[in-house]
């Protein structure tokens, strides 16, 4: 193992930890973060490519992540206030209970 | 090299279990938040010094005062109650879930030819991250900023009280 | 360097002060208002500096063109051109906009709104100026849609009316509706000449190269394309002008301000199709050339102008209301530009653009201060012996009636109108321009002959009248200056001193006598004096007594008096024919929806009924188990499907990992393989 | 960090001669390292002493204004009284309520401590006399100053006490409030200069227009705006008074130190007054020309000496106006900073912008970009003023 590869493992790993908060826990800010977390990864990801990359290339990888960054931080901000907004109409944030969009 | 990268990844992978599994939602956050340093000082490793600087800015700073407030507005300070055996049953399909996305992603991580350059990593000043973002990436950095704007304002609409609409909805 | 590339600055000032006044909260009135006039008298300034500029060398036209975007191979390019046309409109516009805003600032001292109002007018200016200083018609189209906003936004700007809401919306939808013309007019033009740039060294299309190859007769029955691009454009210049068939939202736009009055009927909005025909002279003109044609241009122009300056002088004869007299005397005025141009004698129109947009904008101004002073008593039957009481405003009101007359010599309005009238005379095609305008001036001196009277003279007929008090300075002033514009300006354009005429066409006219057709003026100066004694003997002699007593006129011709009072019925008309063929349309819609397709329909149902019926039957107890059976399953799998949409999000997450795990394990196993 | 100027005189190499003094026998691999850990010591040392001075001289500030002495009984004028307090903090007995979450009591003065010393690295304290020379170094320091917001929350929240967790969310509310305006009014700067990196910037304000007036962007209009901007937000970020709410004694006891005593609570008073220092001293670097000289003339003081003069100046005042002003209310806290110093920063950004666009300016038009700049500067000022305002009023106790 080479070290992009050590690092993309890392990435995964850390992925899979997201992954499992979000899928384990119950309380919907936990979940948001879980997906915080996966976003990291996918973030480590870029970054790990760009600073291996074979060509000199500009600067993407570190954009991309920049990009990344912003758009979690938008989605972080609309996912607490539904969460805030979930709360105020049924008094629980916890996920198995917000089923009202059932089949 | 390495053993700085392992370093990280551990303290960082610890620090993001423990948040997950933490029975305390404030303990949680507050590990996440040592997880995502872990990840800015990842970033630092790689030698993308701004990426770290705006990971701690926004994660540290913001996201996770987020989170905090949105924990205390939906007064989940104190602990969760133990788990219901739906709960435990559903922890254990998303363990599985999770391993199995887990052991895919890295069989393909050992398994692809990845070619690595040299050793150094690729020389990106700040300034010339402020042309690229100016320059070539403008028409995404103006889209970026709508978006955080269209967001910030949904935000705000959405954990605005609602209540003076409907007044008679308070006991 | 070249003083076209600065141009941009004349409407950037007020457009700069609109959008401070945009920005100004409702309490910053004075900001609002002393940006707006601050910003008009900077536009004074540069267009006095444009002025000198361009009449350093007149013939020449100075452009300044810049490219705006590339869009695929092409490139659209606007631009700015100054000649000594723009100049004097840019002079013009921004001096009576300066006297209009400081008028407002007395007139509108009341009105809560007057922040607002302020950021209108400046918007208003500057899209006007826009107009003016475009050397593309692309740029020029943009700006007079901003005109046709700021008007409707001006026009309603008391929009708690009912009736000046509707007003607006009567003015935004007619001129929109030239303004479809226009549009067609500019898609074509590009379409056949590939620019919208007007001069562009050659290029341009107000230039010989392309003028050429528009004047071929391109189209069936040999008509030119710019025959038929030219009366497109005229359609927009027709809405904005207020030319006959679209006419009708100039006097409804009496509703908004009286200032706004001024500024929409006086300097800018009407003057800019009179410019605009101007301006795009050499396109008109092109076909002219072309004997073969069944129809010139300008001979449509010409028509509705003459058309448009009787109907407009005739209708103004019969109102009662002291703002709907000016401006039907503004619909006949501008008929008798339109005609100027039709004539071909575009500097006659623009002479008289230029007085008229002083004395215009001095009665208008002068009718606020009435309506000012009186609290909004705008019937003239109430109004009368104001005379004493507004000596100033009377004396301006005064001079601009009598420039409106055109009464010989001293005011400008003569010298103007005597030019339209020589213009028509030697136009070869037909003499009834020349017919309609004589007509024209006979009436327009008797109406507002009865118009001074009515108001001035006599007795106070009301109690608002009764109470009327001489106006502030800051009203008072403008009036004073617009009064000596109204005196001064025809003496620019004397046939013994042609000045304005050489420095327009860029060519030195040779000065001849003061009077170029003796036979002409005197027709015109007795029909003047018929028109003013008739309108004395009839209301100065003896004035109203009293608010209710019948008018002469009324009570010798009822009948006719009425039709004309009534606009000669011109909106019942388009009501009658344009909204009764909707209707009928619609109706005849609805009648083929609900008896002739719904019959067929109903007929083909209840074949299938007859049908069902009989199927039925046997459907019962033949088909029906089988398919019961069937669809039974049917439900049963929706249901189980539909567990499957839990509302549970970490049940969809979960799957799409699992998902995603298979799926990657059946392609590696399909790699392999 | 780099060997220093080496055509400078003397003193000005001072410092740099005195680590190479210390370092010179190591091998070449060990020396970095060896230069780090005294660069860290020294700074650790020398905030360590001004702090300590700080405390006492605010006392004795605040005591003159309100017309007594102050500490004079330990030492000469009291100049012994930090020690005697630090005694007292570490011999006292550590208390950790019984409900309270130990683990995240005791981190969270340490964070705070931990983050607030990193913020220090960045700041050039003379002519290359730089801990860490970091490329985007503006960005790192707010980086390492947002997450000590995490630490109060953290402390607020384990003490499991109502006013330590209603003071933590108020330190929330204030800290992200004005962490905008901060960022806000520092971007100017970092458009001026184009670059993010602390030397840098203080290098671009070198020079002296007429020999007199030197370049610092606190003279430029839209720089003084921004210093304004900088300061008031400064005062709010470290919590300091007027905007001391999360601490307000007598709302909430002490917010969220009411649970800690003895050695943490000192750490957490060290943290803040570090806090106002780092704060300072990016004032300083941002606005103030760093350690440039006022004067040409008065260029042979070694620039870290014009440096600690401005800090020190910029600390009084910070003194000066705990000593001044009234606390502010909560609502009208997050007012001011959203109603007022955000758009008045975004404005100022506009002007800057303007600044750099009319750099080649000259004649009659240098002094129509003044009237613009300064119109651009004080207009927006007045004008959000005045709508600041609006709707406060006197207010009417009915009872008192």
């Amino acid at each position: 193992m080479n070290a992009l590869q050590l690092c993309l493992a890392f990435s995964s790993l850390l992925f899979a930890v997201g992954l499992a908060g979000a899928l384990a826990r119950s309380n919907a800010i936990i979940v948001l973060l879980g997906l915080e977390l996966m976003l990291n990864a996918a973030n480590i990801n870029f970054i790990a490519f760009w600073r291996f990359s074979p060509s000199s290339a500009p600067a993407t990888g570190v954009i991309f992540v920049l990009f990344s960054i912003a758009v979690a931080a938008a989605e972080a901000a609309v996912g607490m206030a539904l969460v805030i907004a979930i709360y105020r109409h049924q008094k629980t944030i916890r996920l198995p209970d917000a089923t009202d969009l059932k089949g | 090299m390495s053993a700085a990268l392992a370093i990280v990844a551990l303290a960082t992978l610890g620090s993001a279990a423990a948040a997950m599994l933490g029975r305390s939602l404030l303990r949680s956050i507050f590990m996440l938040a040592v997880s995502w340093a872990g990840v800015a000082a990842f970033y630092m490793w790689a030698g993308a010094q701004f990426v770290a600087f705006a990971q701690v800015l926004i994660y540290l700073g913001a996201i996770s005062m987020v989170a905090l407030f949105a924990v205390l507005l939906t007064r989940q300070s104190r602990d969760e109650a133990s788990p219901p055996p739906a709960a435990l049953r559903r922890a254990i399909l998303a363990v599985v879930a999770a391993a199995g996305v887990a052991a895919v992603l890295l069989w393909a991580v050992a398994h692809s030819p990845l070619a690595v350059s040299g050793s150094l990593a690729p020389a990106t000043s700040v300034r010339q991250l402020g042309f690229d973002l100016m320059g070539r990436h403008a028409a995404a950095l103006l889209v970026v900023g709508v978006l955080l704007t269209i967001a910030l304002l949904g935000a705000v609409v959405l954990a605005a009280d609602g209540a003076q609409e409907r007044p008679g909805d308070e006991p | 360097m070249n003083p076209a590339s600065h141009l941009w600055v004349i409407p950037a000032l007020p457009l700069l002060a609109a959008a401070l006044g945009a920005l100004t909260p409702r309490g910053g009135r004075r900001l609002a208002a002393g940006a707006a006039i601050a910003a008009m008298a900077g536009a004074l300034i540069a267009s006095c500096f444009a002025l000198h500029a361009a009449l350093a060398a007149p013939a020449a036209h100075l452009t300044c063109n810049f490219e705006w975007f590339r869009l695929g191979g092409g490139a659209v390019r606007l631009g700015w051109l100054l000649d000594p046309l723009n100049g004097l409109m840019c002079v013009m516009v921004s001096l009576v906009s300066l006297l209009i805003f400081i008028f407002s600032l007395g007139y509108m001292d009341e009105d809560e709104n007057f922040t607002r109002f302020f950021c209108f007018l400046a918007l208003f200016a500057a899209a006007m100026l826009g107009v003016v200083v475009s050397n593309s018609l692309l740029l020029l189209f943009v700006s007079w849609e901003l005109v046709g906003l700021s008007s409707y936004l001006l026009i309603g700007f008391w929009f708690h009316k009912p009736s000046a809401a509707a007003a607006a919306k009567k003015a935004f939808i007619v001129t929109r509706i030239g303004d479809l013309g226009f549009f067609i007019g500019l898609v074509w033009l590009y379409d056949s000449t590939g620019s919208l740039l007007l001069y562009d060294g050659g290029r341009g299309i107000l230039e010989a190269h392309a003028l050429a190859g528009l004047a071929a007769p391109a189209l069936a029955g040999g008509l030119a394309a710019s025959t038929a691009i030219g009366l497109l454009i005229f359609c927009g210049a027709a809405g904005k002008s207020g030319q006959f068939p679209l006419h009708v939202w100039l006097p409804d736009a009496m509703e908004g301000p009286t200032p706004v009055s001024a500024l929409i009927h006086a300097a800018t909005m009407v003057a800019a199709g009179v410019f605009l025909m101007a301006r795009v002279f050499p396109l008109m003109a092109a076909d002219q050339a072309l004997a073969s044609a069944p129809l010139h241009a300008l001979t449509v122009v010409a028509g509705i102008g003459a058309v448009t300056a009787l109907m407009g002088a005739a209708i103004a004869v019969a109102q009662d209301d002291l703002k709907k007299v000016l401006a039907f005397s503004t619909v006949s005025q501008l008929g008798y530009m339109m005609l100027a141009v039709g004539v071909g004698s575009w500097v006659a129109a623009i002479f008289h653009l230029l007085t008229h947009a002083f004395f215009k904008a001095l009665l208008f101004l002068g009718a606020g201060s009435v309506i000012h002073a009186t609290h909004h008593e705008q019937d003239i039957r109430r109004l009368g012996g104001l005379g004493g009481r507004m000596r100033v405003t009377f004396a301006t009101f005064a001079v601009g009636m009598m420039a409106l007359a055109g009464v010989p010599f001293v005011f400008s309005g003569f010298w103007s109108k005597e030019s339209i009238l020589h213009a028509a005379m030697e136009w070869e095609v037909s003499r009834l321009p020349l017919w309609a305008g004589l007509a024209g001036v006979v009436l327009t001196a008797y109406y507002m002959t009865r118009l001074t009277f009515e108001v001035f003279a006599g007795r106070p007929r009301s109690h608002a009248a009764e109470q009327a008090r001489e106006s502030p300075a800051v009203i008072t002033v403008p009036l004073l200056v617009l009064a000596a514009g109204a005196i001064l300006l025809g003496f620019l354009g004397t046939p013994a001193w042609p000045w304005l005429q050489s420095q327009l066409t860029g060519a030195a006219v040779p000065s001849g006598p003061l009077i170029e057709s003796p036979v002409l003026t005197a027709v015109s100066v007795i029909l003047v004096a018929l028109g003013l004694g008739a309108g004395w003997y009839l209301y100065g002699r003896r004035p109203r007594s009293d608010a209710g007593a019948a008018d002469p006129v009324a009570a010798a011709f009822p009948a006719v008096f009425a039709f004309l009072a009534a606009r000669m019925k011109l909106d019942e008309l388009y009501a009658l024919t344009v909204g009764r063929l909707s209707s009928a349309l619609s109706w005849l819609a609805d009648f083929l929806d609900r008896r002739v397709w719904d019959g067929a329909i109903r007929l083909l149902a209840r074949l299938g009924e007859l049908a069902g019926l009989m199927n039925g039957e046997a459907d019962r107890d033949g088909l029906n188990a089988g398919f019961d059976a069937v669809s039974e399953g049917f439900r049963r799998a929706g249901r189980a499907y539909s567990r499957a949409q839990s509302g549970d999000a970490q049940g969809y997450l979960r799957a799409l990992a699992v998902g995603f795990v298979v799926l990657v394990v059946l392609v590696l196993m399909g790699c392999s393989r | 960090m780099s060997a220093g100027p080496t055509d400078a005189h003397l003193l000005e190499r001072a410092p740099f001669l005195l680590r190479d003094w210390l370092t010179h026998a190591l091998p070449e691999p060990l020396r970095w390292f060896a230069n780090t850990l005294i660069a860290i010591a020294a700074i650790l040392a020398i905030f360590g002493t001004l702090f300590a001075l700080l405390t006492l001289v605010e006392r004795k500030v605040l005591g003159r204004v309100q017309n007594r002495p102050g500490p004079n009984r330990t030492g000469w004028f009291g100049i012994l009284q930090p020690v005697a307090d630090g005694i007292k903090m570490l011999t006292k007995e550590d208390i950790v309520p019984r409900a309270a979450d130990p683990l995240l009591h005791f981190l969270a003065p340490v964070a705070l401590l931990g983050f607030s010393v990193l913020t220090f690295a960045v700041i050039p304290y003379g002519r290359d006399l730089v801990a860490v020379r970091l490329d985007a170094g503006v960005l790192y320091f707010f980086a390492a100053g947002s997450a000590t917001e995490l630490s109060i929350f953290m402390a607020g929240w384990s003490s499991n006490n109502k006013y330590a967790l209603v003071a933590a969310m108020r330190a929330l509310a204030q800290l992200i409030s004005y962490e905008l305006p901060l960022l806000l009014s520092a971007v100017p700067v970092v458009l001026a200069a184009g670059t993010l990196s602390a030397p840098d910037i203080v290098e671009s304000q070198g020079g002296f227009t007429w020999g007199f007036v030197p370049h610092w962007h606190v003279f430029t209009p839209w720089g003084a705006a921004a210093f304004l901007v900088f300061f008031i937000s400064a005062l709010s970020e470290s919590n300091r008074s007027p905007f001391d709410l999360p601490e307000a004694e007598s709302e909430l006891i002490a917010g969220h130190l009411t649970e800690y005593s003895g050695f943490k609570y000192a750490l957490f008073f060290m943290a803040e007054y570090f806090g106002m220092c780092s704060l300072c001293g990016m004032a300083v670097t941002l606005f103030l020309g760093g350690w440039q000289a006022p004067l040409a003339a008065l260029e042979f003081i070694p620039s870290y000496a014009w440096f600690a003069l401005k800090l020190c100046a910029l600390l009084l005042v910070f003194i000066w106006i705990r000593a001044t002003l009234p606390r502010l209310r909560m609502d009208q806290l997050t007012r001011f900073a959203w109603k007022f110093l955000v758009p008045l920063a975004l404005v100022n950004l506009a002007a800057s912008a303007f600044w750099s666009l009319s750099f080649g300016w000259a004649g009659p038009m240098q002094a129509l970009r003044w009237a613009i700049g300064i119109a651009l500067a004080v207009g927006p000022f007045v004008l959000l003023g005045r709508r600041l305002g609006a709707g406060i009023g006197p207010r009417t106790y009915r009872y008192a």
